[in-house]
């Protein structure tokens, strides 16, 4: 478990927009780190880079080695895995068929194209971490939304990531669901290294170790909840935005039941896109 | 070994063992009978081992003949008209008492302008409905695709249609013309006339591409220059390149073998490229009435025509079949070369059969040599050897009215040779 | 000389047809991601509209204007038509779409050939497209023909009134707000459906368009439209998806490359080299020559 | 794990009973003509089985089809021309349409049967190796990859059609008198072509179950439903898809091998753009991603196009396309989707369609 996350002068740039200006990150083997920030911080799209979906200029390291330039595959072998704002399984298939292919990345073309005959211990032990194994053989589709962002982080554990990348994990959970998560989380952090991008101000005060706020592609201010909270750049950055913070934990998640609430977030997580868009026109 | 593969095919799933040992049941069943079955199988070099005579069905007081054209498709244009004129034969005849007594009845096919769909329903006919002759096919490669059927199930097809010739099937009679039943002549009365430089256009299919092998040659004897060859794809409309080229080269004249389509589209850009008939004019060999009618006499008054038959062709024997198939069809209808040849087709298969007193195709090829009939382009006769028909060539100019009238032809017959064995120049082309 | 220059204008005229056909294909493929594969038949539709007006108008060149509007008309309900009846269903389905627009293409021919006969149908240029203007005279004359002029005329006016459609009326930010961002058009009060069905009838409309212009220069059949519509297809995906401008260039440059490729070759061998030279331009650039670039996750 | 079994066990039963279908029953009950077509079917079958698992299963509408069966499908018939020509002799219509003297160099090892043979999937295959690796690596994929596959059918069959001194232009290869030394006239042995597709037919369909089922088949799924996901799992999907697109190229090719013994002729028109579209319609109509639905569908399509052309030519292509529109706008499963549409419908839940976008 040697070795952090290291990213030095990270830059994004779609089209002449920059989204992510120079950021410079630490986070150390057994962090639980959350990053939060404004909508169009840039928070996503760092995570985007880090994982090789978009192009990006700097350094990110990991465990000593530069992942900028890799492909997305290569970079998610070398121990890095992620998940996505709206929980991303394999609807058709089966909750341990989900997790088995997760396993599986490594395994020779013979395995491969025979059939799996028993399950795999990873997987067991990951169905049980993550408590779907009354429905590890049910459709993942039929799962409910907060049982699906399980699964991915189920997929992550068998994956045996070292550098988890979780992208708003626990959108659209109960207050239960949240706690679990939460604690899952905080397990998991422990071999691990965890870095987690929530909105949920209520969820992040229980379970952050360290913070990270980013702003219009950068990083404003960085350490403890409370150091965070203390932060006058950072209150200055929220006031103007302060309603939002609290009603967006809840309402991103596509089977959102409330409707006021999804408008609010179908016109936020827009703004990110027709912001894009807009540039491409200029 | 086979213990090993049980177990490798037992390990690789889930299910219950029983269920292999059935597929391997399965398979050995599969494989005896495959070997079996090809044990007592005719091998390619036993002569005489696939002789097979088809099975005609003369129970009953009617004998079924098989009409096989493109109803669908992209041949359908051209394939109609033909099929309308067989069945107007069929009528005819049956008014007038059917052959050797017995009614004729149509068995209709649709070819579906797909070669392999040819294949099929020709085998259909012969074996399922046991016709004693099939009439159709139109485009070389659909005749290549049925010819080893009727070969190999010793049937008769007419095939009413010009064509490049080179070929001479037992099984096959042709009644439209050969190559040197139409495009020498062509090119006989070209030279006649002066015209010393040709190009040539074609569509990109087999007819084209032998009949300008063959210009080619004869080009070559008779101290003529080809200044290009430019093929299309079939169905093109994009003729824009192919004007300015036949525009720079200044030829004399240009030899059109194109396919009915893109004739509508080259003969616009022709004349928008301000190419004339007066100037350089087109020799046009897949052209007929049909076609005129639709790709509009004002892109083609003036420009020349090679056929054996033109509904202008005078002779009583045409005066009836072009009012015949206007009172069936439509008095808008036109008549063309393909539909005459069609229409002679059933009525000299009937003469032979009476002839033979049989519809068995060996002995109606027996009797076949010699046969004449009053066709609406002349009397036409068979010649036994080739099972081709002696024809008259004609050259056509084009009216502004979308007839065709005739400006020369051969005087009499000439008799047909596919591989154009008379013609020395033609030596080295098979 | 003038045979580089008439080869050129050949290409160019080449490339207006094909920026013709696909002009409907980049609203509808290009802006709407639905891939119609009955455009074909739409141009189909529009050329015989073409036909039926001149047989009731005798005068050649008012029904070639008047068939122009009509023959948007009748393509471009058409066209809403399949996309109220089929097409809404699909629109998370693309390959579906295809195949199933591909089903509404062979009904459709079949359809024409029951009304208007299997055999092709001409139309009669008028007397002021048939002829040619001389660009240079003389020995070696350039010309170029009047139709082709129309026809490039016709492509450029189209290109015109769809971009400015789409920048200036309020019709146009509502498609383009639609195609970039749905849910967002739906929550301002934009209803989507309703603006898929006129962009869809727009597009169609456009292929009736060409049909017309065809009619100048081919024959009118019931497959006359399988036989363009790859092309067509083919310029919006090299062009870019989306981008209008893309399109414009990529229609005059496969026509250009085309002759050039014809003259020196053969037409076959030239269709050939064209389609490889598209497939190896996609592997340089997968997303066409103009592209988009969001990071929407697929 | 008591469902898996029982639906492995109906799969067998399935299997069995098409085993004994095509060895039995049909042989028995069918003339020697309407076995000819029967063997026929069996060859769009076998196209159909690499469609559901490349379409079907991994959501890559392989529209190109027709290119691979006609790689295949002339591989196979080069080598029974030239034995028919007898050796040192030219095929029949290079002799009346061709101009050069000798057999073009890339015509001669086709003279050897075993490369031959081997040719006719191992052409197909290096060809879609090569195509899908550059095509897949540049995530060119959905509609833009089933156009390019329609470019390249359009490309391949006008390139054929060109060639007429080497492949016999539009006539294609016709008049092919003999199969491996036996003569194809004898119905015997076109009984015993018949026997080698049903056999074919039948070890392709053991090989696509085996490849659907293993963990290479879930994962086939997992790319065709969410791409980006598997990348994110450490695969690279360019592979993933690799395998069953060349797969499907292999089979089309092998069943347009043994389509030339049956039938007796391969030419352009089955190769366009055209024929291509036509392949998938049976595995849309009976369930993509049902290799029984698949196989059923193309021999049910193929039988029905036989029927109706017979009875009512026009009304086929109509047919044709209402089959397109119902199948896939409102079945989107196929057939085989039936039974459990019905059982979800009663159980008013919504029906989930796999398509990658």
């Amino acid at each position: 478990m040697s070795g952090g996350l290291e990213i030095r002068g990270l830059r994004v740039v779609f089209d002449g927009f920059t989204a992510v200006d120079g950021v410079d990150l630490d986070v150390r083997p057994g962090d639980l780190r959350f990053l939060i920030g404004p909508n169009g911080a840039g928070k996503t799209t760092l995570v985007d880079a880090v994982t090789g979906l978009v192009r990006a200029e700097g350094s990110v390291r990991f465990g000593g080695e530069e992942l900028l330039g890799r492909s997305v595959h290569r970079i998610a072998r070398s121990g890095i895995g992620r998940t996505f704002q709206t929980a991303t399984v394999f609807e058709e298939l089966t909750v341990l068929q989900n997790l088995d292919i997760a396993a599986g990345a490594g395994r020779s073309m013979w395995t491969m194209l025979r059939r799996r005959r028993d399950v795999p211990v990873p997987v067991a032990r990951a169905l049980e971490t993550i408590g779907l194994t009354d429905v590890a053989d049910s459709p993942a589709g039929t799962l409910a939304h907060g049982q699906k962002q399980w699964l991915e982080i189920g997929m992550l554990l068998v994956q045996d990531v070292r550098l988890l990348l979780l992208d708003e994990p626990v959108a659209g959970m109960s207050h239960d669901e949240r706690q679990a998560t939460g604690e899952l989380l905080e397990r998991i952090s422990e071999e691990r290294t965890v870095v987690v991008i929530e909105h949920d101000m209520d969820f992040l005060r229980s379970f952050a170790r360290s913070v990270s706020v980013l702003h219009a592609g950068r990083v404003l201010s960085e350490g403890t909840v409370t150091e965070v909270q203390a932060d006058p750049r950072v209150q200055e950055v929220y006031l103007g935005h302060a309603p939002e913070v609290p009603s967006r934990g809840a309402d991103d998640g596509p089977d959102d039941g409330d409707g006021g609430a999804a408008v609010g977030a179908g016109a936020a997580s827009a703004g990110d896109t027709a912001a894009d868009a807009a540039v491409q026109e200029a | 070994m086979s213990i090993r593969l049980i177990r490798s095919l037992r390990s690789t799933g889930p299910g219950a063992p029983r269920p292999h040992r059935r597929r391997l049941l399965a398979g050995g069943a599969a494989l005896t009978a495959v070997v079996a079955l090809s044990a007592c199988g005719a091998k390619t070099d036993t002569a005489g081992a696939s002789d097979k005579a088809a099975k005609i069905d003369v129970s009953g007081d009617t004998v079924k003949v098989g009409l096989l054209n493109s109803l669908s498709g992209t041949m359908a244009i051209s394939e109609v008209t033909v099929r309308n004129s067989l069945q107007l034969a069929i009528e005819e005849i049956n008014a007038s008492g059917g052959v050797l007594g017995k009614k004729i009845k149509p068995i209709s096919e649709d070819g579906a302008s797909d070669w392999p769909t040819f294949a099929e329903k020709a085998q259909k006919l012969i074996e399922e409905d046991g016709v004693a002759a099939t009439f159709g096919c139109w485009t070389s490669a659909s005749r290549k695709a049925v010819k080893p059927v009727f070969e190999k199930n010793k049937s008769l097809l007419f095939y009413p249609v010009q064509y490049e010739g080179l070929e001479q099937s037992p099984y096959i009679f042709y009644t439209g013309a050969t190559t040197n039943q139409q495009i020498v002549p062509a090119l006989d009365y070209l030279k006649a006339q002066g015209k010393k430089k040709i190009y040539l256009v074609g569509s990109d299919y087999v007819f084209p591409r032998t009949a300008n092998k063959i210009i080619k040659a004869y080009a070559a004897a008779n101290g003529l220059q080809i200044l290009g060859e430019d093929y299309a794809p079939l169905g093109s409309t994009e003729f824009g390149t192919i004007a300015n080229k036949v525009k720079a080269s200044k030829a004399d004249a240009v030899f059109n073998t194109l396919n009915g389509d893109s004739n509508v589209a080259f003969f616009k850009e022709y004349k928008s490229a301000g190419l004339t008939a007066a100037k350089m004019p087109v020799v046009s060999v897949s052209i007929a009435e049909e076609e005129v009618k639709s790709i509009g006499p004002q892109y083609l008054a003036g420009q020349l025509t090679a056929w054996n038959y033109y509904q202008t062709t005078p002779g009583a024997a045409n005066d009836t079949f072009v009012a015949a198939y206007k009172a069936e069809y439509g008095a808008d209808k036109p008549t063309s070369d393909p539909m005459e040849a069609a229409y002679t087709s059933v009525h000299l298969w009937k003469a032979m059969v009476e002839k033979a007193k049989s519809f068995d195709p060996e002995k109606v090829r027996a009797a076949a040599d010699g046969i004449t009939f009053a066709a609406p382009e002349g009397t036409v006769t068979v010649d036994g050897a080739t099972q081709h028909i002696y024809k008259t060539a004609r050259i056509g100019r084009i009216g502004s009215d979308g007839l065709i009238k005739q400006v020369w032809d051969s005087g009499e017959p000439i008799g047909p040779d596919p591989y154009l064995k008379g013609y020395s120049w033609a030596s080295g082309l098979s | 000389m003038s045979v580089i220059l008439g080869q050129t204008f050949t290409g160019i005229s080449i490339g207006a047809v094909l920026l013709l056909i696909a002009l409907g294909l980049s609203l509808t493929f290009g802006q709407m991601n639905v891939i119609n594969m009955a455009h074909g038949e739409f141009i189909m539709a529009g050329a015989y509209t073409t036909y039926v007006l001149q047989k009731s108008i005798s005068d050649a060149g008012i029904s070639l204007l008047v068939a122009l509007p009509v023959a948007f008309c009748v393509s471009g309900v058409l066209g809403a038509l399949l996309e109220r009846l089929l097409i809404r269903r699909l629109y998370l389905r693309p390959l579906d779409t295809l195949l199933v627009t591909w089903g509404v293409s062979l009904m459709l021919q079949q359809l024409a050939r029951d009304i208007f006969g299997a055999p092709n149908v001409q139309t009669r240029a008028p007397d002021w497209l048939t002829g040619h203007i001389t660009l240079v005279g003389g020995d070696d004359p350039l010309t170029v023909a009047d139709n082709r002029l129309f026809i490039l005329g016709l492509a450029v006016a189209a290109v015109a009134a769809l971009s400015l459609t789409l920048r200036l009326t309020p019709l146009g930010r509502r498609i383009r707000a639609v195609v970039q961002n749905r849910d967002l058009a739906e929550v301002s009060g934009i209803s989507t459906s309703r603006v898929d069905r006129t962009a869809f009838f727009l597009g169609s409309g456009l292929a009736g368009v060409a049909g017309v212009a065809l009619t100048l220069v081919g024959p009118i059949g019931p497959t006359m439209g399988t036989n363009i519509i790859i092309d067509a297809f083919l310029v919006i995906v090299v062009g870019g998806i989306g981008q209008l401008k893309g399109s414009v260039m990529v229609a005059f440059a496969l026509g250009v490359l085309q002759s050039v490729l014809e003259y020196s070759t053969t037409v076959s061998v030239a269709k050939v080299l064209v389609l490889v030279a598209i497939v190896a331009f996609l592997q340089w650039r997968p997303q066409g020559l103009y592209t988009l670039r969001t990071r929407s996750l697929v | 794990m008591n469902a898996l079994k029982g639906r492995a066990a109906r799969a067998w039963y399935g299997f069995a009973a098409g085993a004994v279908l095509l060895f039995a029953v049909a042989p028995a009950a069918l003339s020697d003509f309407r076995l000819g077509l029967f063997a026929k079917y069996l060859c769009m079958a076998m196209v159909a089985v690499g469609i559901c698992l490349a379409w079907g299963r991994g959501g890559l509408l392989t529209l190109g089809q027709g290119v691979f069966f006609g790689l295949g499908g002339y591989a196979m018939a080069m080598h029974l021309k030239l034995a028919d020509a007898g050796p040192g002799n030219l095929p029949d219509f290079m002799q009346l349409y061709g101009t050069a003297t000798e057999l073009p160099w890339w015509w001669r090892p086709f003279a050897n049967p075993a490369v031959a043979l081997a040719a006719t999937v191992l052409l197909p295959v290096a060809v879609a190796a090569l195509l899908g690796l550059l095509v897949f690596r540049r995530r060119v994929k959905g509609a833009y990859f089933a156009i390019l596959g329609q470019a390249l059918a359009a490309a391949f069959a006008i390139w054929l059609v060109g060639q007429q001194a080497t492949t016999g232009g539009t006539n294609g290869l016709t008049d092919i008198q003999g199969f491996f030394g036996y003569d194809l006239h004898d119905p015997v042995n076109q009984r015993m072509v018949y026997f080698v597709i049903a056999a074919v037919l039948l070890l392709v369909v053991l090989l696509a179950r085996q490849l659907i089922h293993s963990r290479y088949g879930e994962l086939l799924v997992a790319v065709r439903d969410a791409e980006e996901r598997v990348r994110f799992l450490g695969y690279n999907p360019a592979n993933v898809k690799l395998v069953a697109y060349v797969v499907a190229a292999g089979t089309a090719g092998l069943a347009g091998a043994l389509f030339v013994p049956a039938v007796g002729i391969i030419s352009p028109a089955l190769v366009g753009i055209v024929p291509s579209i036509e392949f998938v319609i049976g595995a849309a109509v009976g369930g993509r991603a049902s290799l029984a639905g698949a196989v059923l569908g193309a021999v049910a399509v193929a039988w029905a196009r036989t029927a109706l052309s017979e009875e009512f030519p026009a009304a086929w292509t109509y047919f044709q396309g209402l089959l397109f529109v119902v199948a896939l706008a409102f079945l989107p499963g196929g057939l085989a989707s039936l039974p459990a549409v019905v059982r979800r419908r009663r159980a008013a839940a919504p029906v989930a369609v796999g398509e990658a976008a």
